[in-house]
């Protein structure tokens, strides 16, 4: 159940990237689709271990694995730099265009091509 | 026979970073004090950094360095190995020269510096990590520089390109990194040479079905992501786009080295997971991206997107030597992506010397670029000359060692149709410098950023342009020498040459060149014509749109997911 | 136990991005995906990494969503409202688009590995040697900071060239 | 940002420092405890972002100037990088741990670079978030 949870998870990313038509929501699906893959990382490491990886509250059983989680806070991080980034690059080109639709972007003079 | 020595690599990791550093300063302070000495001090620890590596690589070792002494598993190494050496020299060799050109252009300023020695620093950590996790920050840092300097001229179109080239790469590098996953769930490993090891005993061994299919998996999706960076067919639709729109240094520095470099860690991968089935499909995928990418260049109207175009369809030929798999394969491969490296980015940087000095980049409306432009006129005969196969030329070479290395195979005939059409679209391109000055075109200083300077070469531009120059020549006048070099340094072994034995001037190589030639010069008139122009015209509103290029990138991943698992 | 709690929260997380992609309003979109990125939070800490969860909620549910606030609020500004409501009706592209999208979910499905079950040898070795070794109490700084400090240090040059390049993309210059 | 009401102003103004301490407190606590570095510096970041986004902008003083931010997130930036050339000086490797062995099981080294992450991020992402609250009071369009 978990796997088709998080499978679906990133299906909703790829499919909010795929259909929305607006500059911003494209970059919403682009979020949840990076929080997919960080919960495929996280829950992979969960369901072998029985506490958190900090030595001094392990009590009984095994420690979840550190490493992918210590890998995921450098994804998390990458993903905020993109985000910022792309959301900057939308709002400036609603301003040059005075839209955000995809399509109508796309469709605005382009000298070479006409 | 590994050594362990650690300051070339520390060097030739961190000297672009201070660069970068120092460039940033001329922020607080005037920006005459950090321009040169930032570069002075890149060029001078890279140069340091691969002499001093080169006695190690030349007796066939590698160098290696575990950051802060952590060995793998848990820690990251680096290594140079022979390709990282002579890529590094390649990526030297353009990125100087695009700086040199970037000097007293509108691009000079302390924040462009920034991202430019940031794009160089990662394109080293792409090159030399060898972890895939560490890859992915590469990949990464590689592409947040990239946006930046595509979108730099403040144009709506390069913002848009930019935000295509985020959108798609963002999401081909997760899928990426679901591969890594996968990797990691079943290996427990991030290293490269720990996971070439265990799928090598994933192969060998008799593990249950569903493993190996989950490795093929993580092979498809690892390999898709990087194809995406590397831009081959069916992942390429946001190249044309981002180099037409990016300033013409930085289109020169991206298709000459930026799309080459995840090729070299892909070389890398397939190292480790040893997929022969992948390679095959790879040679068909090169062929494929080779026809489609001249045909679309053929059609351009822009004379940067054609040049763009001409990238996506010269790394089908890279990638297809590359699929070829044997030792003349990668020699191919290797030889390939330098000789293209080195005449696309001097094509780029002449070329766009001469659309900013007039103020367009209509292939149609510009004319007599020879007389108000003669020495980019000069460099472009050369870079032409080269990417079309003109005898002695490095592209000359290069497409005999990708024919030889494919010889008999179905994709050298379509390789050998896109030779034809790179000779025509280049035929139509050089008509930007023939005739006069013709009384429609857009006079300098209409587009507000044209000024007088830009039409004389300055003399560090010219320095620079000459190197790579230079660099296409020594490729095409001595391709045994250069070859074996070559060669040796991709394979890491002296002995058996297969370079050596390539008769290079033999009758039937002039002949497919001078038949390539001629027929592309007829083609090109084809081109020009009426009815060809109405042709083009129609191709060129094929285009894809960005949510196109989404729906065939998420195409490509399908189906290279479902065949490398099934495959595996 | 667990399992209920994680589904359960899965499910929640799953729903809200769904709805965070199906309103209309920018404005509500974001704060959902605000939501989302908290709920996600709630997610990482029950699957006992705090360290992740915190992140996430300062990051995803903070920083974020403060970037997103603020282009929704400039793109409507005093240009004419953009509204992708007369776009909303159902195609047959948007079909082939959902088949797409499926038809690569299910061959992740069938071609993942399980989510257990996964090589321990790492984990063993870091929870035997990585406090002596480190120093480190919580074993995720270890990683982080110690062993794959290089990675941390990539990161870092990331956030770096991503805030430059925001500012620089702000600036009046630009 | 239309309406700010003395609440508001108030509560932000009086709220910053707590957030501050604790941004703080995770970095200095991040090789014991959950957090560390980046997740205390992006604290430290909305602890300074907080009175700008709560104050009505005729009462607004930043804590920090634009300039000093841009400063301390270079300063930040290169004292992590100074910490890994002092790895090279003392075991001859990057970002390798300069403390001797004997001192190990107190992380030392983990603490500085925790610093150094934590003033670097919270200088640049306190930066980033002031100049779009600058922005979004004085659009600039082109």
């Amino acid at each position: 159940m978990i796997r088709i949870l998080v499978i679906g998870l990133f299906c909703l990313g790829l499919w909010g990237i795929l259909i929305s038509r607006s500059l911003l929501r494209k970059i919403i699906g682009l979020s949840i689709l990076n929080s997919s893959v960080v919960v495929l990382f996280i829950l992979a490491g969960r369901l072998d271990g029985k506490s958190a990886p900090i030595l001094s509250a392990v009590r009984e059983g095994s420690i979840v694995d550190p490493l992918p989680q210590a890998l995921m806070l450098t994804a998390i991080v990458v993903s905020l730099s993109v985000t910022a980034v792309g959301l900057i690059l939308a709002v400036k080109i609603y301003r040059s265009c005075g839209s955000l639709d995809i399509k109508e972007i796309e469709e605005s003079p382009d000298e070479y091509d006409h | 026979m590994n050594t362990t020595i650690d300051l070339p690599v520390i060097l030739l990791l961190f000297s672009p970073l201070a660069a970068a550093i120092i460039s940033i300063c001329g922020k607080f302070i005037p920006s005459r004090y950090t321009e040169w000495p930032g570069f002075i001090v890149w060029i001078a620890g890279s140069i340091t950094a691969l002499a001093a590596a080169f006695p190690v690589i030349a007796s066939g070792a590698t160098l290696q360095y575990s950051l802060g002494g952590w060995a793998e598993p848990l820690g990251i190494s680096l290594e140079i190995t022979g390709l990282t050496w002579i890529a590094t020299l390649t990526d030297i060799i353009i990125a100087s020269s695009a700086w040199l050109c970037t000097r007293r252009s509108g691009q000079s300023t302390p924040l462009f510096y920034f991202f430019f020695f940031m794009a160089l620093f990662s394109l080293q950590g792409v090159l030399c990590t060898r972890d895939i996790f560490n890859l992915f920050v590469w990949f990464e840092v590689l592409s947040l520089s990239s946006f930046v300097l595509i979108s730099y001229d403040r144009s709506l179109i390069s913002r848009i390109a930019a935000f295509r080239y985020l959108l798609i790469s963002s999401m081909s590098i997760l899928l990426f990194l679901i591969g890594v996953w996968i990797l990691y769930q079943l290996f427990g490993e991030l290293g490269l040479v720990q996971i070439g090891i265990k799928a090598r005993a994933l192969r060998t061994g008799g593990s249950p079905p569903s493993y190996s299919r989950a490795a093929g998996a993580a092979a498809g999706l690892i390999t898709a992501g990087i194809l995406t960076r590397a831009a081959i067919i069916p992942f390429h639709t946001w190249l044309p786009d981002a180099h037409s729109a990016a300033p013409y240094q930085v289109s020169a520095l991206l298709s000459g080295f930026v799309i080459k470099a995840p090729m070299l860690a892909l070389w890398r991968i397939f190292d480790a997971f040893s997929f022969p089935e992948l390679l095959d499909l790879l040679i068909w995928i090169g062929g494929i991206c080779a026809l489609w990418g001249v045909l679309a260049a053929m059609v351009q109207r822009d004379a940067k997107k054609l040049l763009g175009y001409h990238s996506v369809s010269q790394m089908g030929y890279i990638i297809a030597a590359f699929g070829a798999g044997s030792r003349l394969g990668r020699t191919a491969a290797l030889f390939y992506i330098i000789a293209h490296a080195l005449f696309k980015s001097l094509l780029f940087l002449s070329v766009g010397r001469v659309t900013v000095g007039v103020g367009s980049r209509d292939v149609y409306a510009i004319r007599g670029g020879a007389r108000r432009f003669p020495a980019d006129t000069f460099f472009f005969i050369i870079a032409a000359a080269s990417i079309s196969g003109i005898p002695f030329f490095a592209g000359f070479t290069g497409k005999i060692l990708v024919t030889e290395s494919l010889y008999g195979h179905p994709v050298s005939y379509m390789l050998l149709a896109a030779g034809v059409g790179t000779a025509a679209s280049f035929f139509k391109l050089a008509r930007i410098f023939t005739g006069k000055p013709s009384p429609e075109e857009p006079s300098p200083g209409e587009h507000g950023s044209v000024q007088e300077e830009d039409t004389k070469v300055s003399v560090s531009a010219f320095i620079g342009m000459s190197i790579v120059a230079a660099g296409c020549i020594i490729l095409g006048a001595f391709p045994g020498i250069v070859d074996r070099g070559i060669e040796s340094l991709a394979t890491g072994s002296t002995r058996m040459l297969k370079a050596s034995f390539i008769d290079w001037y033999s009758l039937s190589h002039l002949k497919k060149a001078s038949f390539s030639i001629g027929s592309g010069f007829l083609l090109s008139f084809l081109l020009v014509s009426g009815p060809g122009r109405s042709l083009s015209h129609i191709v060129r509103g094929l285009k894809t749109g960005l949510n196109g290029s989404l729906r065939l990138i998420l195409l490509g991943f399908l189906v290279l997911i479902i065949f490398t698992a099934l495959s595996y | 136990m667990t399992e209920i709690v994680l589904t359960t929260l899965l499910w929640t997380v799953l729903i809200t991005g769904a709805l965070s992609l199906a309103f209309r309003d920018l404005f509500v979109s974001v704060i959902l995906l605000s939501i989302f990125s908290f709920l996600s939070a709630l997610l990482f800490y029950v699957s006992h990494a705090p360290d992740v969860a915190i992140t996430e909620a300062a990051v995803g549910a903070g920083m974020t969503t403060l970037i997103f606030v603020w282009a929704v609020q400039s793109c409507a500004g005093p240009l004419p409202e953009l509204e992708d409501r007369k776009y909303r009706h159902f195609k047959f592209e948007d079909l082939l688009d959902l088949l797409l999208v499926l038809l690569i979910g299910i061959s992740l499905f069938l071609f993942l590995p399980p989510l257990t079950g996964g090589p321990v040898s790492l984990r063993d070795y870091l929870l035997l040697k990585g406090y002596q070794e480190t120093g480190a109490v919580n074993l995720v700084s270890a990683v982080y900071l110690g062993y794959r400090a290089f990675d941390t240090f990539g990161e870092t040059i990331v956030l770096l060239c991503g805030v430059t390049g925001s500012i620089y993309f702000l600036s009046r210059t630009y | 940002m239309r309406t700010k009401t003395d609440m508001l102003d108030v509560a932000s103004r009086k709220l910053a420092p707590y957030v501050l301490l604790f941004g703080c407190y995770l970095i200095s606590y991040g090789h014991l405890s959950p957090g560390g570095g980046f997740q205390g510096g992006v604290i430290l970041a909305s602890g300074l972002i907080l009175p700008a986004l709560g104050c009505r902008k005729e009462r607004r003083e930043d804590l920090l100037s634009n300039y000093a931010l841009s400063i301390g997130e270079t300063v930040g930036f290169i004292f992590l990088f100074l910490l890994g050339i002092v790895g090279i000086a003392a075991t001859g490797t990057f970002l390798a741990d300069p403390f001797p062995a004997t001192v190990r099981p107190h992380a030392w080294f983990i603490f500085f670079l925790n610093l150094a992450i934590g003033l670097k991020v919270g200088a640049g992402i306190g930066l980033l978030g002031l100049l779009l609250i600058r922005e979004s009071e004085e659009p600039s369009y082109d």
